[in-house]
């Protein structure tokens, strides 16, 4: 084995795509080493230039990205020029890579077995030996049934599975050095938990270096030691993940964290920053410090003039460097800010604005269920919006928090139950144009929401023509230009394609589509989800103001317990179609917990031990009428009655839960909380207290 | 000359005197039942000519020829009614008797003719030497069998057309029409090798008629049918028969005087596209056309190891309106349209000059019967001016179909209408598949009809412009073309039919329905190393005269 | 859906595909030709003996009725009514059995004779220029598709879509020209007779290279795409980065995957290979189906167009099946659905 | 309304061009389209095909069907005839600039009569459930005609003409510009600017019209390129075969036809045409794979 202890070394490096004048750094003067054992993460936002520096470590450079200079090493062995073969041996051996995308980094052709035993092949070599590393590691990454896996084609094995295919696969080899490019963006939250807790376990049990990429700081805390914090191509912090988390020395550090949603102490609420200037199309090529033109304590003269050099803060923490003129050296332990929450009971409210009574959407269809039976998409869904206030709907991808939204919109109609709006029934098909401009809705990808062939101004005049009265070109072009301004965009992005624009950008334009009218009611599906969380932030900051101003009602549909503790007045979590737990936001996530809700705050707050799912079943079709929709994935399954008896509703302050345990039996959330998940340090303990 | 037929004499005292032509003279003599060999004999002791007498190629004993021509699915010889499958029937089956390249008709499977001087009685001596290939010997009463098979109208056969005038009845029983011969003694057997014919009226195209494609001689055992191993009296024996792919012959074992010096001769069917068939010669796989294409003529002159044929016929083209609808019920638009025509320029284009003039009356200097006249010449001044007397002062504005079949046919009518052009005679093409058209050819208002060749012209007026017949596409009716032609076909003596004629011709240019600028030729390349050639104008190939020298 | 099930739905699907087509083509041709008896009878025919064929016939009943008494004869369910009115005469022709289209009225006799002979030949061109399309196309494609941008990409591609430009005319009669003419190294017609010296396959080399030349441009094309795209999926990416030879990568993770797509594609080619290709029977004179569909539509051979039309249909319909199925086959998500 | 009141820049512009052909403008003044030389190359045989075809009356002294019977026996090229005259005569040069006019109206025009009734059935049937399964099965149906025998089979049932040219490629094409559109109506359709165009309670019309269709343009316009190069193939092809166009007027695939039995002593008779079509061809093609991969890149 190689004595050298440092499996990576990455000097000064610099990469650029393209070719002279039109050339973007994408990566700039980068120097970071990891030694053997040890876990770095990276952060920052998308297109900071994190996965860049991933792909040369691998030495795999795509799309027209050349190194300008600097030096990539790993294990002591220079890989950029280095011949394909002392590539592909470097590849096979040494380095190991978890791709942004783990599902699909998997051939869909190839049974498991084949493509593990290609990996192992190149690492291994006796037959024996490598069918049993391959068990072995199967097992290590908590796969049981390795022969069925092995003989199975990606297709037939749930994300969570592939997902631990995918590491193992990486594990294979006893590589030096592991890259995790986004290994969990793609999984859902309680998944998501889970691997992070494998990747963690794995950490702790090898003496494998880990450079772990993400732009979620507290999953990356959650596993690292290290965090670099980069900026456009540059690494603006690196640290210990204490520092990092609790007393970053960057603005941009900080104003990360401060834009991370996080669920608050009762009583109140996150107050999220966000960091996005959205008004402009590219930025200026800034002289000094990249990071001047977002940040509140640049200054004229240095910030923006002189380019800051990465150093060591102070000489006692030697491994906390920074790249800034001014960095937050005071007030160290600033408090993240947080808002007072002051909820009104429902009951307290005027006459809803809209009223949903027992919704159900049944999909009567054989490709879903397989056994000829309806699934309840919906089930029996009621509840009350009020105007100004935010209902959120918290649930996992399949829940059937999308039916809902679709349903509520009128994009599709009720098996059963109706909708009543301001008071009248809506009909279940063919809504009043009053009703349309009433109601409108802002879609979860940036993506897809604008029409990709028509200019942004095209889009919002014709949102504008058919939601108001205005007719006049003038007058509707006057509307446009202010609702541009009132999303805080430059009216001149409306003579652009949405190719053009940033997803944040494309979000505002989505926004300012669905308050062409005066919408009484907005329903945000996952609306903030695609984004960084900087941007998520920001526009959360322009729904919560463009609310405060109009007195909308926002039906927020998200999966994310943080963002919508942060945002929500009244949230509902759904299981399969139905509400196993609703209320005011503090009564539902400090009160007595519904283990569901248990389970789902307990990943959302990255617990040292992650409530696992009780059955892997995942298939099992829920029968409607006949006991609890989660009992079969519970952990506090009390028995046979949990299967068969539907759970009574139970009422604890503002909060309603179907559940058969009794109240005060249920879960809770320490009183005081804390904000944060814990780093990796071993001191941080669970406070859910499980029963 | 005492045995030869009374009127022999007067035809050789008009060709003495210059009233009747060579080929006029030489056609009604072998006719009448003189042989060939005496006739020309005759016709040079009148008018001495140097007869350059082709030398008898001397072949090599076997070797193989193939040629190029479209091979149908022949079944029913008795039904043919193309050149092309009478060719692929002719090398095993034939005929009575044989018109050559020149017209003249020959004895075949007869030894001679005679006739009786009311041109009623026919007695056709047979040779007694023609055996089928099954080695039967070929009898009178083959004959009678097939003659009168083909005069049954239960068999299909276009025999019946020729004959119907002076053999059969024709008589209505019931709802159908039945056809009889007029008399149960008008095909009577005299002896194993002399067949008579007692004829209802008088006909002199007897001997003609008994070349007919639809009128092979036939083994009576065949029922009239045809195919590989089918028994004739030919030279040759069908060893392979591929419709639209090939027909191969080899020679047979047991000849009677007729030998063949070919071992194989076949047909092969390239398809339609003209330049197949030369790159099949290109690449030998072929040994000659059975018939070139203007087109293809020009290319194949390039090419070394061929030898060129061509012959004149009375093949042509004729572009004829309706005479009954507007605008061609008006003699003058007629007229107009022949003297808008530079008939030379047409011939140039349409068959590259690979052809006669025509003349715009359907007369063809190979007819016999063909009397010279002054060129017609191209008159645009009087053209316009018969236009404008006929009510068309600002021209006319047609629309001329077309069968697409014949590419000079398509050449003809775009050279027409560009020269018509310039009399303000304007005309679109429309342009058919010969499938479609000839559904339609006789009645579209105004088309393009390929007639082919017929030794004789009256024939070939009676056929298509006399009032009524079912032929006369152009529903032509004049009182005066018919009694003239009436009186040509009961006129024997040549130089008094020859004035008819004269008259028929000039009517026909003055108020006939047609334009006619070409005369067709026919023509083909061979490889330079076949012998015993020759181009017959109606376009028939005798497989057993070839050779290879 | 189990496989039996969704087989026989498929081919269900593709019966009344069939069934949908030749009630099309039964319309538009028996309704495009003046008069079917007059077809018959020939251009000189009287119209009453015509009247007369026309009732004996059934011609003037309802189109339904006339078209499914047409499919009970193609199926041999029904006597043909052209051959028990006696028309044909001698010799004599059976009026039922399976794949009766009738008689030709070009041919003179049942169209199955014509047409099977015809097909026959028409098979044999068309798998050597199937083999040379699909190998030449996979191979293009696939270099292509593997080192997309690159020199050879860019030259190749110009190459096959250049190539594919080339209408089959011009280059048979290019090809002609130099191989016939020129250098007299090809026979210039394809009749498939070898008594002249040139061996079928001689005879097959220049018809084939002009399907090929036109038709591998395409293939490649289709190869082409799919392998970029797959070159550009993420698993691809994670391969190579697993340390495995790019010949590896190609061969074993890329292909698979690649050909998918392009098998539907190169599959289909049969179908165009069976009745797309008259142009160059045409110029080489091979006695094939393309050949006899163009003179049987030509001279207005009903039955015989007819048949060719269905006969491609069906081709083209079998072709579409194997290509699901063989999609399923090789598609082993679809394989476990099915 | 706003809390913002203050206009920013640019002046409000009126009068805009309408969005489809806007679009295949910036398309077009994409730069990287403009950049891409494989586009300049392909655009070379087209626009000049397209400026003979204008031009056609000011590029040659002759007519294209005036027979010069004095260049029947010598149809090579001269300084008379530059590209030579045909077996009638006519000079060639002359035929091709006056045909380039009849295969740049009847190909554009048989596909754009494809694309009309291609794109309305393909929208529909993508659009509407109820009617879909009548226009798809109508679409397998035509599809599994191969082309050149519907072509032959119609051709020769209606008669060539141009029209019936039009109308014998506007019934095998559309079907499958149909199919196109209608996979991409599929793919577009659960988009969420659709969902958003329906929550504002547009019409189905004006959704597939306008907010469907014109994402769509780039695709059906390399489809289109691809299609007018086979387009002009086959319409030659049915020239070759004496469907095409009714003579005299000139049309490259019958030239080809005539001038085919000539190949070995006047190649340039049937050559100069083939050139013609496949340069056009290749044209198209080449523009077809610049707008394709300028498409995959963007």
């Amino acid at each position: 084995m190689d004595i050298v202890s440092s499996v990576l070394e990455v000097e000064a490096l610099t990469i650029a795509y393209g070719k002279g004048r039109r050339a973007i750094e994408a990566v700039s003067e980068v120097s970071l080493s990891i030694e053997s054992g040890e876990a770095l993460g990276l952060v920052g936002e998308s297109g900071c230039g994190k996965s860049t520096l991933a792909m040369s470590v691998m030495s795999h450079l795509t799309g027209g990205a050349r190194i300008l200079s600097g030096s990539v090493q790993v294990c002591g062995i220079p890989v950029n020029g280095l011949r394909s073969s002392a590539l592909r041996d470097l590849r096979a051996r040494k380095l190991a890579m978890i791709h942004q995308d783990p599902m699909a980094s998997l051939n869909p052709r190839l049974r498991i077995g084949r493509q593990l035993r290609e990996v192992a092949t190149l690492a291994v070599l006796s037959r024996e030996e490598r069918e049993a590393r391959i068990e072995h590691t199967l097992r290590s990454v908590r796969l049981a049934d390795t022969h069925r896996v092995l003989s199975s084609y990606p297709f037939e094995l749930s994300g969570g599975q592939k997902q631990r295919i995918v590491i193992a696969m990486a594990l294979l080899a006893r590589p030096a050095l592991m890259l995790l490019d986004e290994p969990t963006t793609a999984l859902d939250v309680s998944v998501q938990a889970e691997i992070v807790d494998l990747i963690a376990e794995i950490r702790s049990s090898s003496q494998m270096g880990m450079l772990f990429i993400s732009h979620d700081l507290p999953l990356v805390a959650q596993v690292c030691s290290r965090i670099g914090v980069m900026y456009k191509g540059e690494l603006v912090e690196i640290g210990p993940t204490d520092q990092i988390m609790n007393e970053p020395s960057h603005p941009y550090s900080r104003a990360l964290l401060a834009c991370t949603p996080r669920i608050a102490a009762r009583g109140q609420r996150a107050l999220l920053t966000g960091i996005d200037i959205p008004s402009k199309v590219r930025e200026p090529r800034i002289e000094g410090c990249r990071f001047a033109d977002r940040c509140s304590n640049a200054r004229a003269d240095s910030c923006l003039e002189e380019h800051p050099q990465l150093r060591a803060l102070n000489n006692l923490q030697p491994d906390d460097r920074v790249r800034c003129h001014f960095p937050i050296t005071e007030q160290a332990d600033v408090p993240l800010q947080d808002a007072v929450r002051n909820d009104t009971a429902p009951a307290a409210l005027p006459a809803p604005l809209l009223e949903a009574d027992h919704l159900t959407r049944l999909f009567p269809h054989r490709a879903v269920s397989g056994n000829g039976q309806a699934v309840r998409a919906n089930d029996d869904i009621s509840f009350h919006m009020y105007r100004g206030r935010t209902l959120a709907v918290i649930g996992e991808s399949g829940s059937g928090k999308s039916t809902l939204a679709r349903l509520v919109i009128g994009l599709d109609q009720p098996s059963d139950g109706y909708i009543r709006f301001e008071g009248s029934k809506l009909p279940p098909s063919g809504r009043s144009d009053k009703v349309a401009s009433a109601m409108q809705m802002v879609f979860q990808n940036p993506g897809g929401t604008l029409n990709p062939a028509r200019t942004v101004g095209t889009g919002l005049r014709r949102a504008i023509r058919k939601l108001t009265n205005l007719k006049a070109a003038s007058a509707v072009d006057q509307r446009a230009r202010d609702l541009m301004l009132a999303v805080q965009l430059d009216p001149a992005l409306m003579d652009r394609y949405p190719a053009e624009l940033s997803g944040g950008q494309k979000q505002r334009v989505a926004i300012a589509r669905a308050f062409a009218g005066s919408p009484a009611l907005v329903i945000a599906d996952e609306a903030v989800s695609a984004l960084d969380v900087s941007v998520q932030a920001s526009i959360l900051q322009l729904l919560k103001h463009l609310q405060a101003q109009r007195g909308t009602a926002i039906l927020f549909i998200s999966h994310d317990l943080a963002v919508v503790h942060a945002f929500a007045d009244d949230v509902m979590i759904v299981y399969r179609g139905k509400v196993v737990h609703s209320g005011l936001v503090d009564d539902v996530y400090h009160g007595p917990l519904h283990p569901y809700t248990e389970r789902l705050l307990n990943a959302a707050l990255r617990s040292e031990r992650p409530i696992l799912e009780t059955t892997s079943d995942e298939n099992t079709p829920v029968t409607a009428g006949h006991g609890c929709v989660y009992a079969q994935k519970c952990h506090r399954r009390l028995g046979d009655i949990c299967l068969t008896v539907e759970p009574p509703e139970r009422r604890a302050a503002e909060a309603t839960l179907r559940c058969h345990i009794l109240l005060e039996q249920l879960g809770r959330l320490s009183p005081r909380q804390r904000v944060m998940p814990q780093a990796c340090n071993p001191g941080g303990t669970s406070q859910l207290a499980a029963q | 000359m005492s045995d030869h037929h009374p009127y022999v004499s007067k035809a050789a005292s008009l060709l003495s005197e210059g009233r009747a032509t060579r080929r006029e003279f030489l056609r009604t003599v072998t006719l009448l039942g003189t042989a060939a060999a005496t006739a020309y004999a005759m016709a040079d002791k009148i008018i001495p000519q140097a007869r350059a007498q082709e030398a008898q190629p001397t072949f090599k004993p076997g070797g193989e020829v193939k040629l190029g021509m479209r091979v149908d699915d022949v079944t029913k010889p008795f039904q043919v009614d193309s050149a092309q499958k009478s060719n692929i029937i002719r090398q095993t089956l034939d005929n009575l008797t044989r018109t050559g390249a020149d017209n003249i008709t020959r004895p075949n499977l007869v030894s001679k003719w005679d006739v009786s001087e009311d041109l009623k009685t026919w007695t056709l001596k047979l040779r007694n030497d023609v055996t089928f290939r099954s080695g039967r010997r070929f009898t009178a009463d083959d004959v009678v069998w097939n003659l009168k098979f083909a005069l049954d109208d239960a068999n299909g056969s276009s025999s019946i057309g020729l004959f119907k005038s002076y053999m059969l009845n024709e008589e209505k029983a019931g709802d159908k029409k039945k056809v009889t011969l007029w008399d149960a003694n008008a095909i009577e057997k005299v002896d194993d090798f002399t067949v008579r014919l007692n004829l209802k009226a008088p006909q002199l195209a007897v001997p003609e008629h008994l070349f007919h494609t639809a009128l092979p001689m036939m083994d009576p055992e065949s029922n009239g049918n045809f195919g590989v191993g089918a028994n004739g009296t030919g030279a040759f024996e069908v060893v392979e028969f591929q419709p639209r792919n090939r027909i191969v012959y080899k020679a047979r074992t047991n000849h009677w005087d007729r030998k063949p010096a070919l071992e194989t001769f076949a047909f092969y069917d390239l398809g339609d596209n003209a330049s197949t068939a030369i790159a099949a010669l290109a690449s030998k796989q072929i040994d000659g056309l059975y018939e070139a294409d203007a087109s293809q003529v020009d290319v194949l002159s390039k090419f070394p190891g061929l030898k060129y044929y061509e012959i004149a016929t009375s093949t042509t083209g004729v572009i004829r309106g309706k005479c009954n609808i507007k605008p061609f019920d008006d003699p003058r638009v007629r007229k107009a349209l022949r003297l808008a025509t530079d008939a030379d320029a047409i011939l140039q284009l349409s068959l590259r000059g690979r052809g006669k003039v025509g003349e715009h009356h359907h007369v063809a200097p190979v007819n016999p019967e063909y009397a010279p006249l002054p060129p017609m010449k191209r008159d645009l001044a009087e053209a316009k001016r018969l236009l404008a007397a006929a009510g068309y002062s600002s021209g006319l504005d047609l629309e001329l179909s077309v069968p697409a079949d014949y590419e000079y046919l398509v050449n003809m009518a775009q050279g027409v209408t560009s020269q018509w052009a310039e009399a303000n005679i304007r005309v679109k093409l429309k342009v058919l598949p010969g499938a479609q058209y000839w559904e339609v050819w006789d009645k579209v208002p105004f088309g393009v009809t390929r007639w082919s060749h017929r030794p004789l012209a009256i024939m070939q007026l009676a056929l298509a412009y006399r009032t009524g017949t079912p032929w006369n596409e152009s529903s032509y009716s004049n009182p005066e073309l018919d009694e003239l032609l009436s009186k040509a076909e009961a006129t024997v003596d040549i130089e008094q039919r020859r004035l008819i004629m004269k008259d028929i011709e000039l009517l026909m240019q003055d108020d006939g329905p047609i334009v006619q600028p070409i005369w067709k030729s026919n023509y083909t390349y061979l490889r330079s190393d076949i012998g015993g050639f020759q181009m017959h104008p109606s376009g028939y190939i005798f497989g057993e005269e070839l050779g290879l020298v | 859906m189990n496989p039996t099930v969704r087989l026989a739905t498929r081919v269900g699907s593709a019966l009344a595909t069939m069934l949908v087509a030749s009630f099309l083509v039964f319309v538009l041709l028996e309704y495009s030709s003046t008069n079917v008896s007059a077809k018959i009878l020939g251009p000189y025919s009287s119209e009453s003996s015509r009247q007369m064929l026309s009732e004996k016939l059934g011609l003037n009943d309802p189109l339904l009725v006339r078209y499914l008494r047409w499919i009970g004869v193609v199926v041999g369910l029904r006597e043909d009514p052209v051959v028990t009115s006696g028309l044909i005469g001698s010799p004599v022709v059976d009026a039922r059995y399976f794949g009766n289209f009738g008689y030709s009225q070009l041919y003179k006799k049942p169209v199955v004779e014509v047409v099977l002979p015809a097909l026959e030949n028409t098979a044999l061109l068309a798998t050597v220029a199937f083999f040379g399309i699909a190998l030449l196309g996979m191979l293009i494609g696939i270099v292509c598709g593997a080192y997309e941008g690159s020199a050879i990409d860019r030259s190749l591609s110009l190459v096959a879509s250049v190539a594919a430009s080339v209408p089959e005319y011009a280059s048979a009669v290019i090809l002609m020209f130099v191989f016939v003419v020129t250098y007299q190294v090809l026979p210039g017609a394809s009749n498939l007779d070898t008594t002249s010296g040139w061996s079928v396959s001689s005879q097959l080399i220049l018809p084939a290279a002009v399907l090929i030349i036109y038709d591998f441009g395409y293939v490649a094309r289709t190869v082409r795409t799919s392998m970029t795209n797959v070159m550009r999926s993420p698993y691809i990416k994670a391969a190579i980065l697993k340390g495995l030879s790019f010949r590896r990568v190609v061969f074993v993770h890329a292909l698979k995957n690649a050909m998918v797509t392009p098998f539907t594609v190169i599959l289909l080619q049969i179908g165009w290979l069976v009745s797309g290709v008259v142009v160059t029977e045409v110029v080489f004179g091979y006695p094939g189906f393309g050949r006899v569909l163009l003179e049987a539509s030509l001279s207005g051979d009903i039955a015989l167009v007819e048949a060719c039309t269905l006969i491609s249909l069906v081709v083209v319909i079998l072709t579409q099946v194997a290509s699901d199925v063989g999609y399923m086959v090789l598609n082993p998500e679809m394989r476990a659905r099915a | 309304m706003s809390d913002q009141t203050q206009p920013l820049l640019a002046p409000i512009r009126h009068g805009r061009p309408p969005v489809v052909i806007e679009r295949i403008w910036r398309a077009v003044s994409n730069s990287l389209l403009l950049r891409s030389p494989l586009f300049y190359v392909g655009c070379v045989p087209v626009v000049l095909w397209c400026l003979v075809a204008i031009f056609a009356p000011l590029l040659t002294g002759y007519d294209p069907n005036a027979q010069d019977i004095a260049a029947l026996s010598q149809p090579e090229p001269s300084a008379l005839h530059l590209l030579g005259t045909d077996q009638l005569g006519r000079d060639v040069w002359a035929r091709i600039a006056f045909g380039a006019r009849s295969v740049l109206t009847i190909a554009p025009l048989s596909l754009l009569s494809s694309y009309a009734f291609g794109i309305v059935l393909g929208l529909a049937s993508g659009y509407s459930r109820l009617i879909d399964p009548i226009v798809t099965k109508l679409c397998d149906v035509m599809l599994a005609f191969p082309v050149i025998v519907l072509y032959v089979v119609l051709i020769t049932a209606i008669g060539p003409s141009s029209s019936n040219i039009i109308v014998a490629v506007t019934v095998s094409t559309a079907p499958a510009v149909a199919r196109i559109v209608r996979g991409m109506v599929l793919d577009l359709k659960d988009r969420e600017f659709v969902d958003a165009a329906r929550i504002r309670n547009e019409s189905g019309l004006y959704i597939m019209f306008f907010e469907l269709l014109p994402n769509m343009v780039v695709p059906l316009l390399v489809d289109f390129c691809l299609r007018m190069g086979y387009t002009i193939i086959k319409i030659g092809s049915l020239g070759f075969l004496g469907l095409g166009l009714p003579p005299p007027d000139p049309d490259w695939g019958g030239m080809v036809k005539e001038g085919v039995a000539f190949m070995l002593v006047w190649p340039h008779i049937s050559l100069v045409p083939c050139l013609a079509i496949a340069s056009l061809v290749i044209g198209f093609n080449l523009v077809a794979d610049a707008v394709a991969s300028v498409a995959r890149r963007a």
